[in-house]
Order: structure tokens, then C-alpha cells, then sequence
């Protein structure tokens, strides 16, 4: 193993020369307040931001920009750094010529402005977004090196915005007839979903607020559909038009896109859910350790079904399994972070999590997954995550079993 | 205004003009799909002047997106449920194997294409577009003129129509999971094997990732532009 | 009352133009994913930054950047607008070059580099960060316009890093004789202070994550000091060294700064809890409601010493109070989002808050605070924040009493 | 290296060499001053070619920073309170007129001054530069040579020595408070009135509030560049 960079390694004969000698910015003024009135991530940060997947889609204007797990903390991914996944581009729409329109089997059709919406009672809360195809390109076989690849169109945020209920209940909606609810972008793909009224009609909220500030104009500004659980391309952007129906609408991204093909060629449709999810993030795919001795082994757990109960870290490939420490806030469907000490001894290492949720629910080997959908369905995998540690301190990706 | 709002001056009643301006979507039962037609060989002339750049004469262009045409049999027409999804012949999965209702392609390419300029094509020009695709799918013949009189004739001969199950878990939160995983804590495998692992090629093919990682701290990037460390 | 941009006043013949024409937005195709790999708010969002208060000092490097609270919405702080207080301006540190130090009452004095502190067991948690100084400048009498200005020394983050507690340890503390820890910075200013060792060990870290990315430059990049609970202060940034000690240090910043005059001309010295406070954040002052109708009021509490119970508001400057709705997480020495929802007649009204932590102590009038500690206290006001809406709309900051 | 370590490999003992680099902080108790001294007049000469282009050559500068000295008389050196921060006479309150520790000025002159060149300073130079500092306030005399070793019966002269209060609530979490207010629901104050408005010459002080809002959205900022609207 390599052994750089750690303070016993630098040792000159007094001792370390960035401590002995007096550094500039000892011995010198700095930049003044409100430098960058709005502020961006220290120049050595600039290795982090969000990349695209070549040859995942063929134009980036249709295409997904993920989000660099490999070196975030925390459960709150910082806006910039939120994933993009576009299908007509995206727009800075003005907010002052954005309307809401609420229609279908609702008493009153109405239509709202900004300033109409953002006077309506409002709720802030913290909750996952993953894409329905996160780790789809893994079904078969592992593809990408890191996790920004794997995982990496997975966010989670404070939203803040007006209760879908308290809404519906202003325009009257018939939600006995009304089971279906379809959401529109105001974009050029005009993105259309059918969302399942009754199960997020508690949760779901018509949010503008994003970490503290309104949406960035990539991920929906200035509205957008939060269906906390639901797959990510159901938190409609650019929100424009709720229509309340009796029958879900199999629009383009759910006739042909985000459902889940079978071994026998039929395709559950539909699908929504994410369900209950981990994986560890340092180490990961592509990094390399520098030394033996002691780390913090640090991931990610969530589940669309609701709170997180354990997670568990396996050091040898799933064979024995300890309990990782879970970090609060524990919120449901929101991203959980766990911890686990480990000392690395040089040798050779599988390490993978496994969360459970407050359902019991146990998170799937890829075997497990495959063994019931085979290996083609590309949205909905949620298989443990392996990261292979070799003697030469480098972590790769695999698959067991 | 509504009488019984709990939010004065909050939000007004839409107009008639503004619904029909903005509802344009149409389900599957047909509901809000707009009166006209178009023929196939209309549909031909608008596919070649604003749709074949991007996705080929035939629909058959993997270039800019997935093909939309091919993969399909006049078999597939008589089950509804198209062969080639089950038996992997196809490389690749087209538009027209996967879809089930015709609605969806109607409502998808009247709002959102060409992807360039969206909301440009009228209905008439959309069901020219829609019957020139089903006809190179042998859905509809070659001199067909689809409209919102036949096209639930139409749905009946979709090649996909019998492909979808609503069946499953991962509708509802509370739906049943399909896989049944226990949490065992000790000697849980007897063999660990590694059964794939990441393809040389794939090594490097998304950039050099010392540079996706931060230069200092203890997780570095692998310099993946080289073969691992020895 | 003006009456401008609601949905109910821009109606044509027809219905609205922006949804009769169609937009821009709608029929072209818009910007590829990654177009900011890493992202920047709204363009319509540009009256949001950070903003100094003119004269408040004579150098912008020994100065305060407020963030605009009257803009923002939950409890996470975007980094971009995390309040700013500089002593000797900023400094991007190398992060290779950045050491932490332990010495003093430890059987061993250490170094640590910051490969070393990111591999030992991690936790992240969401605490406010406030300055001693905020609302400073209203001791006497109302002196600034907005929100920004009389609250804006005020952030709520999640953090990142190792636990005080766990460092010490290691370093082998005397925690018995060491009462005191002396934490400095890597600054110019070598900003130096004492931190009441037995109180906060169990809940300070030594963090290196702010909100998912690392800290920024202006926030203390690479590490700084976060005690929760306690004066912004004390949480010490670019962290370079930390002394446990047997008494107080009485730093300049403790001997001549951030201790309250009392009118007897004492100084309360070594204050460093941030007692329970409020403040409705809209409307609040300086904004002008458009119309009459229904609003929903919204603001933030928070408390040193623990959770948030209650908040209760009132409209009529404290004659009357009603029970605000709290937004989840409710997290101790976090802010807390609450919302209540009211009905403007067009009427002048006085807008209060007033917040209740889970000891019991209630948020007190500014009169109640000047009958103690006089007018010249310069730190922790945490009175009730009145705001006047006139009859024209215009709100503005008032005291009452 | 720590042998009892929980984490090995991590971290490392400091040299003696980096604990005298860093470890330069100087207590109330005086422990961690270094030996030297300093004369007043050679903390004059420091002091015009150093610190008195921001401090003012008295130390009465209010350009850049509150003045430093001013504020204190000698009656205050032998009670070490300084009057006038409680018959608010003085204006400002100048840093020796808040100072309890002369260690503090010590620290701090010798940790970050000059604020634009900090740890420039020797040792001797900081003696220097406090005792000319305590010549303009009369707590040393003109002639005055500071040292290690007489530092201490300089502190007893400290002009606001006996000013500090550590009895109070907000040293630890658990520290009583000293407002006891009560959670009144209806009907709390007989006569609301209006204290203290913004007054109007600071309506528009910050700048044009109208332009620190959003311009869309139910909360515009008030245009402050003119009077309230009628
Ligand atoms: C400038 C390139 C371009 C042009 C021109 C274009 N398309 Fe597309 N088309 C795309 C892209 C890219 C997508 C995928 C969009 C997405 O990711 O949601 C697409 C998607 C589609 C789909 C859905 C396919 C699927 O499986 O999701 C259909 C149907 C379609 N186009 C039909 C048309 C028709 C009809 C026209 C002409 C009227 C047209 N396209 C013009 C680029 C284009
Ligand atoms: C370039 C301007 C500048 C120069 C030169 C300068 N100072 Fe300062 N000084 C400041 C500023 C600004 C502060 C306040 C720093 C802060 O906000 O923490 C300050 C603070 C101080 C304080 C603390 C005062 C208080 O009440 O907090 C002392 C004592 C002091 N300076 C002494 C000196 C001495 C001695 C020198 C020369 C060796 C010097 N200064 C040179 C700008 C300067
Ligand atoms: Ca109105
Ligand atoms: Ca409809
Ligand atoms: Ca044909
Ligand atoms: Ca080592
Ligand atoms: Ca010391
Ligand atoms: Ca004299
Ligand atoms: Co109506
Ligand atoms: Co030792």
C-alpha cells in the first residue's frame, strides 16, 4: 500500500515545515465579506461537480447529470451539485409568466400564479429524490467505475411548498372518483406523469422552496411536483397542470420509459416506488487508499416506504455483517447517512450495506433482484452495492454471487 | 371565484379558452383527443421534412435517440404481446415493441416533438405522423387514414397492446416487495464470489477519475489513465 | 392596498395570455444537463445575496455578510447565503497545508492532517450558527430596515465531522483539571477563543462538511469549530489548533468584544449561550403586500439550550397569541420553520413571534431584556421582533413597550 | 505515537519545535509569555510606523477601527473600574476602556497586528508597543520598560480590571436565565404603543429595500427610494 499524506509521513527533522514556517494566510489580510455576495466551494472543490455518463444517452439536452457521491457528507446535497436528468433541456422560466392550472374532476378549474401559491399554507420538509433508472445500467453486469455513476442520481433535499391536499381541497377535487392525478411540465417535453392520488395525497407537496431558496431553474423553477417514495421523474418540474382523473393517462414515460420489463417480456407498468436502498460512498468505486490503518467507512440509506431501521456493513463480501451507527435526523423517506469504523490490514476487502426499513423490508443481493426480474428491467434497482478493496489500496466495482 | 375557498383573493376560475389551451393531454380511453386525421402519406412528407434528421427515415436511427420503429411482427399484431421482448433476439428495444396504447404516441408527439420545436404540429398533422409510424410497423396499411373515428380500431392491433402488467408492488407505498431478503448476521455465505467486475475498457472510459475525486483527504481518485498499482 | 400580480387580476377576455400563447419554454428546446456542472440560482434570483450594512464597520474585512432571511424558506441555510463574519478577512487554505494541533492538559500533544481527521469516525448533525452580535443593533432603539439586517447573522446547516469528544480522547485529555478549551484559527487574526469544555464535549465537532460539500473558504475551509448552542463566535474557523487548559483564556474577542455591558457598567463576560429567539421572517420589514386576503406567515426559532417547543404569534403587538404550526424535523440547536396562516383586512397590524424551548423559557420583550441588561449590551438580544403592516401594505420594524 | 490509540496509523506526537510555533497564546496568568521587554518610546516608534496609519497616532483613530484609547482617568486605575462606562460620559467605548487583562492586549497585538502584516511582531516589540499603549491611558509612565517580569504589577494598574461579571446564565446551557417571561395567551397588554419606529433617514440607508426582494412572488420589497405609498 502507498503511504503519503498523513501527518506521520511528513515528518522533517523539527518537524513539519507547514507548521514551522509561517504561512500566507498567517501573515497577511484576507478578502473582504460579501467577496461573492452569493458564494461557490473553495477552488480545491473543483474536482466535484456534476458529470454525464458518456454514452448513457446520445444528446445532453435528453441526458442526466449525476451527482459526485464519492465526496459529499451528510444527507442534504447542496443545490449545486443536486442531478439533473433533462429530457427537453432546461429552462429559466419567468416566474411572473408561470401559471398553475388545476383541472379534471375538480368543482372549479383554476389557475394560479406565484404569487398566489406562495401566500398558501406551506410545509418544509427534508426527502430523498432518486431517478426510477439509478443503477440501471448494472442490471446485467457491472458497467460504470464509481458511484457517482452507480448511484449518483440520487439527491435529497428540504422542500418547502403548499400541501397537494390543501390544494385539491381549494378547487374542490372529487378525490373518491378521482384516484389519478396527472402532472404537467411547463417544458418542451411537456413531461406528463400519473401519480397515485390516494398514496401521496398526505405527502406530496407543490413546492418552490429547495435548501432554503426557490428551485434552481434545472431542477423545475419555479414549481415542482415532490412525491416523496415516488420515483424521480414523477416530481414533475416546471409544474404548470394538475388534472385530476379517474384513470391512470400511460403517457410517453410511462407507456414506453420507467417500466420494468419482465423475463417473460411483460413489462410491470407503473412502477414507482423506490424501494428500500444503501450504499456506501467512501470508499467507492475508484478511489484509492492510501495507507493501512483506520477509516470511517461513511453511505447513504433510504427507502420510499418510509424510515430507516438499520443498517448493516459487511467487510468480506456479505459473508458477516456488523450494525453501522445511523446519523439523525432519521426522517421517512428522506436519506439516512450511517457510519461504521473500520481498520483496513492491507488485505484484500468486499465491502457492501444493507439497509432494512421500518416495514421490515430488507434490501435485495442483485441475485435475489435478478432471480425474480431478470436483468433487463433498468429502472428499480436497489441491489447491494459491492466495493471491492484491493491489496494495492484501490476500490473497484464488482458483483458477488 | 370559488364561494367556499378558505383562501380569499387566492387563485381565480380558469377560463374554457385557458382549459382547452392547456389540456391537451389524451388517455388511453381517448379522452381529450382532439377531431381530425391524416394519412399515411401525409405523415410520410412531414416525417421526412421534420422528423427523420433525428431519427432516421425509417425511425430506425440510433443516433440522436432509440429507434422507434422495428422489432415488431405481423404475429405480434394477432397476440398484442411482441415475441422479441421475450426472446431477446432484438438488440435493442424500439419504441414500437414497448408501447402499449397508441394514445401515448398521439399525446407524446402532439406536445413534445419535433424535440427542436415542440407544440408546432397540428392535430391532423398528428395523426398523419402517428399513421405513417404505425404503417411502417405494418400496424395500419400503407393508404391508411387514421382519425379519432378509428383510431380504437387502431389500439385493437397494437403489437404491444397485451405487454403490460399493473399487477406489482411498486405502485402503492404499502404494495407487497418481490423479494424477501433476511438480514442474516454471521457465516451468511459460504463461498463469496465475485461474479462480475468492471470491464477494462470501462476502466478509463469515463475519464481519468483523480480528477472526480478531491486531491486531498484520504478517499484520492485512482489515476485510472494507468493500470492499477502493482 | 395595491393590488398587483395575482391570478385574479390579470384576466383578458379570453383568459391570461401567458397561457393562452404560447411560451418560449414550451417550443424550443432547452439547455443541456451539466450546462453548470456546478449550479447557480435563478437568474431571477439575483436580489437574494449576502449584503454588509453600511457603516455598520469601517472595513469590509472586519465586517458582517447578513444573509437575507426575508427570502428564504425551511431551515437549511444555502451555503451560498451562509452569513459571513470576518475579523481579518478570508483565506482559501490549501487543504495539504492545513494542520490541527492538540495540546495543553493532553498526555499526548498531536498533529493532524486532514487526510487524518477525514478517516476517523464521523457524525453529521444540523445546528443554527448565530452571532453573539445579531439584533445588536437594536438594543436601543429600532435602527435597520429588513430582516437581513436585524436577524441575518443567522444559519442553520447540516455538519459534518468528528466528534470533539472523540479527538480528545485520543490525544488523551485531562478532562478532569482541563475545564477549558482554547480553540484558534489559521487566520490572519489567529482568532482565539474559550469554550466551556464540560458543557459542549458532548455535542461539538470538529467538522470539515457543511451541507453535504466541504466548508467554504468564507465559512473556515478546510475546518472549523462547531458548538452547537453557542455564539458563532466560538465556532472557530479555519481550525488550527485546540488547547485544553485549567482556566479561560480571555481572548481579545472575550476580553474586549462579545461580552455584555451592563448598566452598572460590569461586563458579563464568557457569555456564549444563544438563548431561545424568534423571528417572523415573512412578511417582514421593508416588504409591501399587494393585496389583502390570506397569507401564510412564516418565520424561524431556535434555542441554545435545546429543542423548540412552541411557538405562538401574534397580530395585534402582543395582545393577543395564537399557536404556530412547527415544520419537521424539530431538532435541538437547530432552527425550527413555523407557519400560521392569517387573514389580512387591509387594517394596520403589529406582527409578533414568540418562541418557547424545552426548558420552559419564553422568548422576552425587548422591554423585558432593557429592564435587566439595560441598552448597551451590544450582544444577545433575543427579544420579540415586532413588525408593522400600515394600512398601505408597507411593513416595517417597530418596537412596542 | 500513541500507543493506547484507538486509531492507528492516524495522526501523530507534535514536535517540541511545532508546539512552540503554534502554542503562542498568553493567559490572564500570563502563562505562555515569552521573556523580553520594551521601552514606552520604543513602542512610540512602533506604534507611528506601524500601527498609527488605522490606529491614529493617540490611538483615537475612528476610521478604521473604534479608537483604542481614551475614555479612562487615574481614578479609574485605582479602583480598575472605569467610570464612564457606567455615566455613559464617554461616547465610545475604547478598547482600554473595556480591557480587564492586560495579557489580552498582549495576545492579540502580538498574534494579528498590524492587521495587515500579523505575525510580524517580536516579542520585545510587543512589550514595546503595550506599554506605549498603557503610557497614553497613564497606566505605566513615560519611561517605562515593559517586561515579563514586571507585567504583572502592571496588570493590578489595569483601569478596568475589577469590570468583568462571570456570575451570569450564559456561560453553560444549563445557566439560569434572567428574563422570566410568561406564555399570556389573551388579552396581555391593556394599551399596545408603538416605542420606536425606523427612523427616516434610515428608510433608505441599506439601499433600495425594493431591490433586496424577489421581484415576483406575494413579499416585493417596498420601493425605500421614495416615501411609503399613501
Ligand atoms: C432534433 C431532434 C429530433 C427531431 C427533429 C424529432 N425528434 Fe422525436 N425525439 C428526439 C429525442 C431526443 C427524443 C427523446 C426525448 C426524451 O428523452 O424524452 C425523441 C422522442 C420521440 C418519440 C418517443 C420515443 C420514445 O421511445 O420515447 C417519438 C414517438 C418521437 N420522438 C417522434 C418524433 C416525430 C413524430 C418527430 C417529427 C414531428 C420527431 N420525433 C422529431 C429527437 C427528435
Ligand atoms: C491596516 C490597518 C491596521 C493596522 C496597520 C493596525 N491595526 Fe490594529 N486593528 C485594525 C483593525 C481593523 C482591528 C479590528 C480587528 C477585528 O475586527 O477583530 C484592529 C484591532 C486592534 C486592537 C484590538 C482593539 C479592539 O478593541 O478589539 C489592538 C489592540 C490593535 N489593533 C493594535 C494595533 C497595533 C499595536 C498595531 C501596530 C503594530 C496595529 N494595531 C496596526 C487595523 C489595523
Ligand atoms: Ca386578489
Ligand atoms: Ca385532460
Ligand atoms: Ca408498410
Ligand atoms: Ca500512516
Ligand atoms: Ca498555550
Ligand atoms: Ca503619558
Ligand atoms: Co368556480
Ligand atoms: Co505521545
Amino acid at each position: 500500500a502507498v503511504s503519503v499524506g498523513s501527518a506521520a509521513n511528513v515528518l522533517a527533522a523539527d518537524g513539519d515545515p507547514v507548521i514551522l514556517e509561517k504561512q500566507e494566510w498567517q501573515t497577511t489580510l484576507g478578502k473582504n465579506v460579501a467577496t461573492m455576495p452569493y458564494g461557490m466551494p473553495s477552488i480545491y472543490e473543483a474536482n466535484l461537480i456534476r458529470r454525464e455518463s458518456p454514452g448513457l444517452t446520445r444528446v445532453s439536452a435528453a441526458s442526466v447529470a449525476f451527482t459526485p457521491l464519492q465526496g459529499l457528507f451528510g444527507i442534504i446535497t447542496p443545490n449545486g451539485l443536486h442531478f439533473e436528468r433533462q429530457h427537453q433541456g432546461w429552462y429559466n422560466i419567468d416566474p411572473e409568466k408561470h401559471r398553475l392550472m388545476v383541472n379534471g374532476l375538480v368543482k372549479h378549474n383554476r389557475v394560479f400564479t406565484m404569487n398566489d401559491l406562495m401566500r398558501l399554507p406551506s410545509v418544509s420538509r427534508i426527502h430523498f429524490i432518486e431517478c426510477g433508472a439509478n443503477t440501471g445500467l448494472e442490471w446485467g453486469n457491472v458497467a460504470v467505475p464509481t458511484v457517482q455513476y452507480t448511484h449518483g442520481m440520487l439527491s435529497c433535499c428540504e422542500f418547502t411548498g403548499v400541501p397537494l391536499s390543501v390544494l385539491l381541497e381549494e378547487c374542490g377535487a372529487d378525490l373518491k372518483k378521482g384516484k389519478y392525478l396527472l402532472a404537467e411540465g411547463g417544458d418542451g417535453s411537456g413531461m406528463t406523469r400519473t401519480i397515485n392520488l390516494p398514496d401521496v395525497l398526505n405527502e406530496a407537496i407543490v413546492a418552490w422552496g429547495m435548501n432554503g431558496e426557490m428551485l434552481r431553474p434545472e431542477n423545475g423553477f419555479p414549481l415542482r411536483l415532490v412525491v416523496p417514495g415516488v420515483q424521480g421523474v414523477s416530481w414533475v418540474k416546471w409544474l404548470r397542470r394538475l388534472e385530476v382523473g379517474d384513470m391512470p393517462y400511460a403517457t410517453k414515460d410511462e407507456a414506453v420509459h420507467y417500466n420494468d420489463l419482465m423475463p417473460d417480456g411483460l413489462a410491470r407498468q407503473y412502477t414507482s416506488i423506490q424501494e428500500c436502498k444503501s450504499v456506501i460512498t467512501t470508499p467507492s468505486g475508484g478511489q484509492q487508499l492510501l495507507d493501512k490503518g483506520f477509516y470511517n467507512v461513511s453511505g447513504l440509506a433510504w427507502s420510499g416506504r418510509g424510515k430507516i431501521k438499520r443498517v448493516d456493513v459487511s467487510f468480506d463480501g456479505g459473508n458477516n455483517w456488523k450494525i453501522a451507527r445511523l446519523e439523525t435526523p432519521v426522517l421517512s423517506k428522506a436519506l439516512t447517512r450511517f457510519n461504521i469504523d473500520w481498520v483496513w490490514d492491507g488485505a484484500p476487502a468486499i465491502l457492501q450495506s444493507r439497509a432494512i426499513d421500518d416495514t421490515g423490508y430488507v434490501q435485495p443481493t442483485i441475485k435475489m433482484l435478478r432471480d425474480v426480474r431478470g436483468t433487463r428491467s433498468i429502472y428499480h434497482n436497489n441491489a447491494i452495492q459491492s466495493w471491492k478493496v484491493g491489496s494495492n489500496g484501490e476500490v473497484s466495482n464488482v458483483q458477488v454471487g | 371565484q370559488n364561494a367556499s375557498s378558505r383562501f380569499p383573493g387566492i387563485g381565480r376560475d380558469a377560463t374554457s379558452a385557458e382549459v382547452a389551451a392547456w389540456d391537451i393531454d389524451v388517455r388511453p380511453d381517448f379522452k381529450g383527443l382532439p377531431k381530425g386525421s391524416g394519412s399515411v402519406d401525409k405523415g410520410q412528407e412531414l416525417w421526412e421534412s421534420k422528423c427523420s434528421v433525428c431519427h432516421g427515415t425509417f425511425g430506425e436511427s440510433n443516433e440522436i435517440f432509440t429507434p422507434i420503429i422495428g422489432g415488431t411482427t405481423t404475429d405480434d399484431i394477432k397476440t398484442g404481446r411482441v415475441a422479441s421482448l421475450a426472446d431477446r433476439k432484438q438488440p435493442q428495444r424500439t419504441t414500437i415493441m414497448k408501447v402499449a396504447t397508441v394514445s401515448s404516441l398521439w399525446d407524446y408527439i402532439y406536445r413534445a416533438m419535433p424535440w427542436n420545436a415542440p407544440r408546432s404540429l397540428s392535430a391532423d398533422d398528428t395523426y398523419a405522423l402517428v399513421a405513417y409510424l404505425l404503417s411502417m410497423a405494418e400496424v395500419v396499411p400503407d393508404d391508411y387514414v387514421l382519425s379519432n373515428s378509428n383510431i380504437a380500431e387502431v389500439q385493437k392491433r397494437m403489437p404491444n397492446r397485451n405487454g403490460m402488467l399493473l399487477k406489482h408492488g411498486l405502485w402503492n407505498a404499502k404494495g407487497s416487495p418481490d423479494t424477501h431478503a433476511t438480514a442474516c448476521m454471521t457465516n451468511c455465505v459460504q463461498f463469496v464470489q465475485i461474479g462480475s467486475e468492471l470491464p477494462d475498457y470501462a476502466r478509463n472510459a469515463h475519464g481519468n477519475i483523480a480528477e472526480q475525486n478531491r486531491q486531498y483527504g484520504p478517499f484520492r481518485g485512482a489515476d485510472s489513465t494507468k493500470p492499477p498499482l502493482a
